[in-house]
C-alpha cells in the first residue's frame, strides 16, 4: 500500500472547490452541483463502507439502516421535538454508533456469507419499523416540512451553498480516512484482511478493530442520512430499503473496494448514471444499468482503480 | 504515488465523460419528448441558453411530467403516464394549442423521492416547463411539493394523500400544489356510507404496507368514528407477499361484518383467493379504488364476484348513460387508450388525463406564464368535466371533488355494475 | 376459468365462528406452504454454493422466469400442462446456463464480492428482461387440479398446497439419490469438498459448476411453476423470494440440504404464525430476528459446518 | 549447559488435545529454561504444530495448563498471549501480502505502540511520533534480518527464503521473550538453512527464549540446547541433542514412521 501523495488530494480539492463554477459555465451541466450534493452524501457512507469491507474485509448489506437512522433521528427531533437540525445531526451519528456496537458486536463473529445475512436482516427490520412505527415516522407515505440547515443566521439554503456543505464533509472525511488507513490502524486492518491467525498472533484484537470500523461506518452514514433529511426537507423509508443497501455494494465494487478513491469514484459514477445519463435510455435504464454493471465486474475486477493498473499491463506488452 | 496520481485523473475523466454525455442531447427513447422533432431539438438547446426566452411565441409550449414509470409503484405511474402522452400526441395531431405544439416532457420517478427532486428541479430550471403534472405518490409529491412553491411553478400531483393538497400549519392549500385523485378520504367515505346504509358497522380492516395501502389505512381508522365504524381487525400484509391466509384466518375468527381491503397490484386479488377459500363468503367484502381494473377480475379467476368498491367514472364508462356528464370524455378516453395500448383502462390513468386535460385549457386561455396558469386553475377551473369526478377548484380546495366522485359498483358476472 | 366455489355450503356460513384449534392448524399449513417455496429457492442456493461458494443473487428470478415462462407456454400457446411443464424448466435451465457462461465464467480473479456484484447485475438484467417480454402486470396460471379448497377440522387446503409441498418433498428425494448415488452427484459433492483436489483426480471442475446453475435454475422454475396459481407472478416477484430463500439456507446452514429445508419451513411458519398472533405488519421482521438470534448463537446455521463458513473472506 | 540454573519461562502441565474424538496431544508436559533454545520434533501428526496452536492461543487446551513466567495462559486469546510476549511464526507462511516488507514488520510492533483510531484520523502528532518510532524500529530488525534494501518490495514478491525471514523479523518486532518458530528451515537450501539457524543464534544471543519446530536434524542438532520428541502426540523422550541422538525409541519412531 503506497502513500498517498499530498498532490491528488491537493488536486481533488480543487476539483471540488471549482467544479460549481465550471458547471455553471456550461449550460449542459449547470444542474449537475444538485446532483453532485446527492454524490458527496453517498461517498460519505461509501467511504466507510470501503473502510469496512476493502481494509477490514467486513461485508455488509444493510448500511441503508444506518443512513435511515441519522435522517429519521435528524427529522424526528427537528419536527416532532422542534430540536436544532445539528443537535438532531449529532445525536443520528449517536444513535447510529450505539446501534452499530449493539448490532456489530455479535454480528461481526459471523464470517462470509453469514455475516452477509445478518447484516441484511438488520437492514430489513430497520426498514419495517420505518414503515410500521407511523406516529413516531409518517409511516410509507414519509415525514414532510424537515428544516434545512443553517449557522448563525448563515442558511445553507441554495444548491451551490449545501453542495460546499457537503464536499467540505466529504474532504475532511475523506482525510481522516487517509491518515486512519495510513496508521497503525489501517495496518492492522488489512492484516486482518489478509490473515486473521497471523494478525491475532501479533497482537491485533481482531474482534475489536472490526467493530471500531463498523461504528465508524455506521455514524458515516448517520451523517449522510442527516444531510440528506436536511437538504430535501423530506423523508419516506423506500429511500433506505434493501435496493439502496445493494445500491452501495455496487458503488464500491465498481469503484474498486481496495482503495479509498474507489468509494469517491464509485458512489460519483453510480449517482449520476442513476440520476443523470441512465434516463436517456428510458424503459430500457434497468438494462443498462445491468450491463454496465455486469461488464464492469468481468473485465474490472478490481473495479475503475484498477484500471490503470491494466493499462501498465498493456504498455508493458 | 503514480498510480494514485492516475486515478486522480480518472476523476477528472469522470467530470468531463459527465460533461460530453449531458452535451450529447441524445434525444430520448421513454417517450420523454412526445413532439420533439430534430428542429426542436437544436432549438431547446439554444433556447436553454437564453433564459426566459423559452416562452416567446415561436416556441412550444412546455409541460414537464413526473410519474413512476417504472419500479414497483409502475402500476400508478405506467398508465398515466401512456395517458398523458396519448393526450399530448391527440391534442397536437388536433394542431396543438393557439396553434402552439404541445411539447410534454415526462421523466421517470421509478417512485424514488430523490429522483422525483431531482426531475421536478430539471423540469423547472432547465427544461424551462410553464407546469408540471404528477408525481403519481403521495410520498413523492410530498418530496416534491417544496421545489414546486419556491419555484414558484404549478403542479398537479396525480396522487391521492389530502396532505398534498393541505398545509397543516396554514390549513390551506399550498399556493402552487393541485391534485387530481379523489383522496383516500373520499374512496373511505363511499365505503363507509355504502356499509352504514346496509348497517354493517363491525367492519375488519386490511392493507398493504405500500404508501397507497398506509394511508388508505389511515383514513379508514380516522373516519371509523363519524360513521360509527367498529374496526375489530387490523391486518397488514407486504406488496410482495405469496399468501394472506394467515391475515384472514385471524379476522374470521374475529367474525367482523364487512371486511374492507386497500390494496393494489397482485396482492389484492391473493387476499380475495383467500377469502374464498377460507369460506368467508358471507361477509361482504369491500376493495378500494386500487382493484378499479377489469384484469383484477379477470385475475381472480371468478374470486371477484360480489365485490364492492368504490370507482370512478372512467373505469364504469359503459355503465353511464349519456345523461350523465361525464359520460363522452369516459367513453372517448376508454376507446383511445384501449386502441393504442390494447390493455383495459386501470384507475390511475383517468388522473394524468385530469390533470393535462385542466393544463391544456389554462394554456389555451392564459398562455404559459406560470402565475397565470396557477391563478387560471384555482380561479376558472370550475365544474371541468373530467374522468373522476367533476372538478371545481377554489383558494381552498385544490383537489376540487366530492365524494360523488366515486360510484359504488359491485363486480357482477366478471364484470362492474353499479350497486343499489 | 376454474368455477371458484361451487359449494361454500360444505363448510357452512362464514360467519360462524372459527375454534382457536383450527385457526392454529391453518397457521401451520399456510407456513408450511409459503416455507415450501423458500425452501425450494433455498436448496438452489446450496446446489450452486456447494459448488462454488457463491451465493447466487438471480436464484429468485429463476422463480420469476419459472412462473412467467410457464404462463406462456401453458395459458398463452395453451399447451397442456404435461408438456408445459418440462418445457418451462428447461427453457429455465438454459437461463442459469447462460448466466454461469455469460456472467460468472467470464469473470478473472474472482472475490466473494466480485462475484456477489456479479449476480445482482445478472439479476437485475433478467428483471429487466421479463420486464419487456411480460410487462408488469401480474400473471395467473390455473391451479393444477382446480381451485376447490379441502376443509381438515375447520381449517382450508388448496389442492395446489398438497402440489407445492410434494414437490419439495420429490425434489429433496432426487436430490439426495443424485449426490450420492450418480458418478455426477458424487463428483460434484468433491468439488464442493476440494475445487483443486477434484481437479486433480480428472473432474472436470468448470463442467461441474455449469451443471449445478443449470440445476438450481431447474428447481426454481419448479417453485415459480408451483407458487405461480396462488400468488400470481409478475416480473419483479424474484428479490423477495431471493431475499427469504437465502435466509432459509443461511439459518438452515449453508450448503446443508436438510437445513435449507427446515429453515425455509421455521422462516415460512414463523411468517405465518407471527402474522396470526402477533402482528402481521413485522411478521417479516420477526422471521428475521429469529434468524439473526440463532445465528448468533450458532455462527454457521442450525445445520452448518463451522469449518467451512470459516472459509470465507471479503 | 550452564542454563540449569535459570527458572522455566514456559512450562507445559499435562496438556491434551482432541479432535473430534482424536487425540492430537495427551498428557504432554515440558518446560522451556529461560534464555534457552528448545526444538521440538517428531515425525508429521506427532502435533508439533498443534501444540504451537496451544501455546499462541490458536485454541484452548481440551485439558491441561500452559504457565508462561508463571501465569496461565492457556485460555487467554491470541492477542493477548501476544502481548504477554511470546510471538510466533508459521509453517505456512502468513505473511501479509497485501503490504510491503517493511510494512509487515511495522505491524509487528503493533503490541508495543499503537495509536488510537481517533488519534491516527486527525493525525495528532503524538500518532506521528509513534508512527516514526515505529518505522525506525522496523528497519532496525529488517537490517538485523539482512532485508533493509527490500524495504519496499511488496512482501509476496520475495522469495520463499527471505518470506520465512521476514516472518521472523515480523516476530521478533513484537519484542517477544519467548519466540516459537515453527519450521524455520523448511524448504530452505544448503546456505538459506545455514542463514536461518545463525539468525536463531543471534536472536537467542539477545536473550529471547526459542522454541522450534523443525525436521531438518542437523539444523536441530547445532543450536537447540534441549529436545523433545514427540510421537503421536506424547513425548517419547526429552533432552540434551546427544540424549536423544542416541535414544533408541526416538530412532524407532522415526524408522517406524519411515517404513
Amino acid at each position: 500500500m503506497l502513500r498517498i501523495g499530498k498532490l491528488p488530494i491537493t488536486i481533488f480539492a480543487v476539483l471540488i472547490i471549482i467544479f460549481p463554477w465550471i458547471a455553471d459555465h456550461i449550460s449542459a451541466i449547470d444542474h449537475y452541483p444538485d446532483i453532485m450534493v446527492f454524490a458527496g452524501i453517498y461517498c460519505l457512507i461509501a467511504m466507510g463502507l470501503s473502510l469496512l469491507m476493502g481494509y477490514a474485509g467486513q461485508i455488509s448489506i444493510g448500511h441503508a439502516a444506518f443512513y435511515g437512522i441519522g435522517a429519521y433521528v435528524s427529522a424526528i427531533l427537528t419536527v416532532r421535538y422542534g430540536l436544532n437540525p445539528w443537535t438532531g445531526m449529532l445525536a443520528g451519528m449517536v444513535v447510529a454508533a450505539v446501534v452499530a456496537l449493539l448490532v456489530g458486536a455479535p454480528s461481526l463473529k459471523l464470517k462470509g456469507h453469514y455475516l452477509a445475512m445478518a447484516t441484511l436482516a438488520f437492514g430489513i427490520i430497520v426498514y419495517i419499523i420505518f414503515n410500521e412505527e407511523t406516529e413516531w415516522t409518517g409511516g410509507p407515505d414519509g415525514m414532510s416540512g424537515i428544516p434545512g440547515l443553517s449557522i448563525f443566521g448563515f442558511g445553507f439554503d441554495s444548491v451551490e451553498k449545501y453542495y460546499y456543505l457537503v464536499w467540505g464533509i466529504v474532504f475532511i472525511v475523506f482525510i481522516f480516512t487517509i491518515n486512519v488507513i495510513q496508521s497503525g490502524t489501517g495496518r492492522a486492518l488489512r492484516a486482518i484482511h489478509s490473515s486473521e491467525p497471523a494478525a491475532s498472533a501479533m497482537g491485533v484484537d481482531i474482534s475489536r478493530f472490526k467493530v471500531i470500523v463498523f461504528v465508524y461506518s455506521a455514524m458515516l452514514a448517520s451523517l449522510a442520512g442527516s444531510l440528506y433529511a436536511h437538504y430535501l426537507n423530506f423523508i419516506n423509508p423506500s429511500t433506505f430499503d434493501l435496493f439502496f443497501s445493494i445500491k452501495l455494494l455496487i458503488m464500491i465494487a465498481l469503484g474498486g473496494m481496495h482503495s479509498i478513491w474507489g468509494a469517491v469514484i464509485g458512489s460519483g459514477l453510480i449517482t449520476f448514471l442513476s440520476y443523470e445519463w441512465l434516463h436517456y435510455f428510458g424503459e430500457f435504464e434497468v438494462i443498462v444499468y445491468g450491463a454496465i454493471l455486469l461488464l464492469v465486474t468481468i473485465f474490472l475486477p478490481h473495479g475503475l482503480v484498477g484500471v490503470p493498473g491494466i493499462v501498465k499491463g498493456w504498455l508493458r506488452r | 504515488m503514480t498510480l494514485r496520481r492516475i486515478s486522480i485523473f480518472a476523476v477528472i475523466c469522470l467530470c468531463s465523460l459527465g460533461l460530453l454525455i449531458s452535451c450529447a442531447e441524445k434525444p430520448d427513447m421513454s417517450g420523454k419528448v412526445a413532439e420533439l422533432t430534430k428542429e426542436n431539438a437544436a432549438l431547446k438547446a439554444q433556447l436553454a441558453k437564453l433564459t426566459e426566452e423559452s416562452a416567446k411565441p415561436t416556441g412550444t409550449y412546455k409541460v414537464g411530467a413526473i410519474f413512476s414509470a417504472t419500479g414497483r409503484t409502475s402500476f400508478l405511474g405506467d398508465p398515466e403516464k401512456k395517458t398523458a402522452e396519448m393526450l399530448a400526441e391527440q391534442i397536437n395531431a388536433a394542431g396543438g394549442i393557439n396553434g402552439r405544439k404541445l411539447e410534454l416532457i415526462v421523466y421517470d420517478t421509478e417512485g424514488d423521492a430523490t429522483k422525483a427532486n431531482l426531475h421536478l428541479k430539471r423540469l423547472i430550471t432547465k427544461d424551462k416547463v410553464s407546469v408540471v403534472i404528477g408525481p403519481s405518490l403521495s410520498g413523492t409529491s410530498l418530496a416534491v411539493l417544496p421545489v414546486a412553491e419556491e419555484n414558484e411553478t404549478p403542479l398537479i400531483s396525480c396522487a391521492a394523500s389530502y396532505k398534498i393538497v393541505h398545509n397543516e400549519k396554514t390549513g390551506k392549500p399550498y399556493k402552487w400544489v393541485f391534485k387530481t385523485p379523489q383522496t383516500d378520504t373520499m374512496a373511505v367515505e363511499a365505503i363507509y356510507t355504502h356499509l352504514a346504509k346496509r348497517d354493517l358497522n363491525k367492519i375488519a380492516i386490511v392493507s398493504v404496507t405500500s404508501g397507497f395501502g398506509a394511508s388508505g389505512r389511515g383514513e379508514l381508522i380516522r373516519l371509523a368514528p363519524t360513521y360509527g365504524m367498529k374496526i375489530v381487525a387490523d391486518e397488514k400484509y407486504g406488496p410482495k407477499d405469496t399468501d394472506m391466509t394467515a391475515q384472514l384466518t385471524k379476522i374470521k375468527g374475529l367474525s367482523p361484518q364487512a371486511i374492507v381491503n386497500w390494496s393494489v397490484g397482485p396482492t389484492q386479488v391473493t387476499v380475495l383467493r383467500n377469502y374464498r377459500d377460507l369460506g368467508m363468503d358471507s361477509i361482504p367484502f369491500y376493495q378500494s379504488h386500487g382493484f378499479g381494473s377489469r384484469k383484477n377480475i379477470e385475475l381472480a379467476a371468478g374470486a371477484a364476484e360480489g365485490v364492492y368498491c368504490p370507482l370512478g367514472a372512467c373505469n364504469i364508462a359503459e355503465m353511464l348513460t349519456p345523461y350523465d356528464t361525464q359520460y363522452n370524455v369516459a367513453m372517448q378516453y376508454m376507446k383511445n387508450y384501449k386502441a393504442k395500448y390494447n390493455e383495459p383502462l386501470s384507475s390511475f390513468g383517468g388522473h394524468a388525463w385530469d390533470a393535462l386535460q385542466m393544463v391544456a385549457q389554462a394554456l389555451a386561455s392564459v398562455g404559459d406564464d406560470k402565475a397565470k396558469i396557477r391563478d387560471y386553475l384555482e380561479d376558472n377551473i370550475k365544474g371541468f368535466v373530467g374522468q373522476h369526478g367533476v372538478f371545481t377548484y377554489s383558494p381552498d380546495d385544490h383537489n376540487g371533488l366530492t365524494k360523488d366522485a366515486f360510484t359504488m359498483v359491485i363486480v357482477k358476472d366478471g364484470d362492474w355494475s353499479r350497486s343499489s | 376459468m376454474v368455477n371458484h366455489h361451487p359449494h361454500f355450503l360444505f363448510y357452512g356460513s362464514g360467519m360462524e365462528k372459527i375454534t382457536l384449534a383450527s385457526q392454529l392448524l391453518q397457521y401451520l399449513i399456510t407456513g408450511l406452504t409459503v416455507g415450501s417455496i423458500y425452501a425450494m429457492v433455498a436448496v438452489g442456493f446450496n446446489i450452486i454454493y456447494n459448488v462454488t461458494e457463491i451465493i447466487n443473487f438471480a436464484q429468485g428470478e429463476f422463480v420469476m422466469l419459472g412462473g412467467l415462462i410457464m404462463v406462456f407456454f401453458h395459458v398463452t400457446l395453451g399447451l397442456p400442462l404435461i408438456l408445459a411443464f418440462p418445457a418451462t424448466i428447461l427453457l429455465v435451465t438454459l437461463a442459469g446456463v447462460l448466466l454461469d457462461r455469460l456472467a460468472i465464467r467470464p469473470i478473472r480473479q474472482p472475490s466473494v464480492l466480485t462475484l456477489i456484484i456479479a449476480t445482482i447485475a445478472a439479476s437485475i438484467l433478467i428483471k429487466g428482461a421479463a420486464m419487456f417480454i411480460w410487462g408488469k402486470d401480474p400473471y395467473d396460471l390455473p391451479a393444477f387440479s382446480g381451485r376447490n379448497p379441502i376443509n381438515v377440522l375447520g381449517a382450508v387446503i388448496q389442492p395446489q398446497y398438497f402440489w407445492v409441498i410434494g414437490f419439495l418433498i420429490i425434489i429433496v428425494i432426487a436430490l439426495s439419490i443424485f449426490f450420492d448415488r450418480t458418478i455426477i452427484g458424487k463428483a460434484m459433492s468433491a468439488c464442493a469438498d476440494n475445487a483443486d483436489a477434484a481437479s486433480l483426480v480428472g473432474i472436470d471442475v468448470k463442467r461441474m459448476i455449469l451443471l449445478s446453475f443449470a440445476l438450481s435454475a431447474g428447481i426454481g422454475a419448479v417453485a415459480g411453476i408451483t407458487v405461480t396459481p396462488i400468488s400470481l407472478m409478475e416480473y419483479d416477484r424474484g428479490v423477495m423470494l431471493a431475499v427469504k430463500g437465502f435466509g432459509a439456507a443461511i439459518l438452515g446452514g449453508l450448503g446443508s440440504f436438510p437445513g435449507a429445508i427446515l429453515g425455509g419451513l421455521i422462516i415460512g411458519s414463523i411468517e405465518s404464525f407471527g402474522a396470526g398472533l402477533i402482528s402481521s405488519g413485522y411478521k417479516d421482521a420477526f422471521a428475521l430476528i429469529v434468524l439473526m438470534v440463532v445465528l448468533f448463537f450458532k455462527p454457521s446455521g442450525i445445520f452448518g459446518d463451522i469449518e467451512i463458513s470459516r472459509i470465507k473472506r471479503f | 549447559m550452564d542454563s540449569v540454573q535459570k527458572e522455566n519461562i514456559l512450562d507445559v502441565q499435562k496438556v491434551a488435545m482432541v479432535f473430534g474424538g482424536l487425540m492430537a496431544l495427551s498428557n504432554l508436559n515440558f518446560q522451556v529454561k529461560q534464555g534457552s533454545i528448545k526444538a521440538i520434533i517428531g515425525p508429521n501428526g506427532a502435533g508439533k504444530t498443534t501444540l504451537f496452536n496451544i501455546i499462541t492461543g490458536s485454541f484452548p487446551p481440551t485439558e491441561g495448563r500452559v504457565r508462561f513466567k508463571g501465569q496461565s495462559i492457556e485460555h487467554l486469546k491470541a492477542h493477548q498471549i501476544a502481548d504477554r510476549g511470546i510471538s510466533r511464526t508459521f509453517q505456512t507462511i502468513e505473511l501479509f501480502d497485501n503490504m510491503t516488507v517493511l510494512e509487515n514488520v511495522m505491524l509487528g510492533c503493533h503490541t508495543r505502540v499503537r495509536a488510537s483510531f481517533m488519534a491516527s484520523g486527525f493525525l495528532l502528532p503524538q500518532s506521528r511520533r509513534k508512527e516514526k518510532e515505529i518505522q525506525d524500529r522496523a528497519m532496525k530488525i529488517l537490517k538485523f534480518i539482512g532485508l533493509g534494501d527490500k524495504f519496499n518490495d511488496p512482501a509476496d514478491s520475495l522469495p520463499l527464503g527471505e518470506q520465512k525471514m521476514l516472518e521472523i523479523g515480523r516476530a521478533l518486532a513484537s519484542e517477544p521473550e519467548l519466540i516459537c518458530l515453527d519450521e524455520p528451515a523448511a524448504g530452505l537450501n544448503e546456505t538459506e538453512t545455514h542463514l536461518a539457524s545463525s539468525l536463531i543464534k543471534a536472536i537467542n544471543a539477545k536473550g529471547v527464549t526459542v522454541l522450534l519446530v523443525e525436521h531438518d536434524m542437523k539444523v536441530v542438532m547445532n543450536i537447540s540446547d534441549e529436545i523433545v520428541v514427540l510421537n503421536y502426540g506424547q513425548k517419547i523422550a526429552e533432552g540434551s541433542p546427544e540424549d536423544i541422538r542416541n535414544n533408541q525409541r526416538v530412532v524407532e519412531a522415526y524408522l517406524g514412521s519411515e517404513a
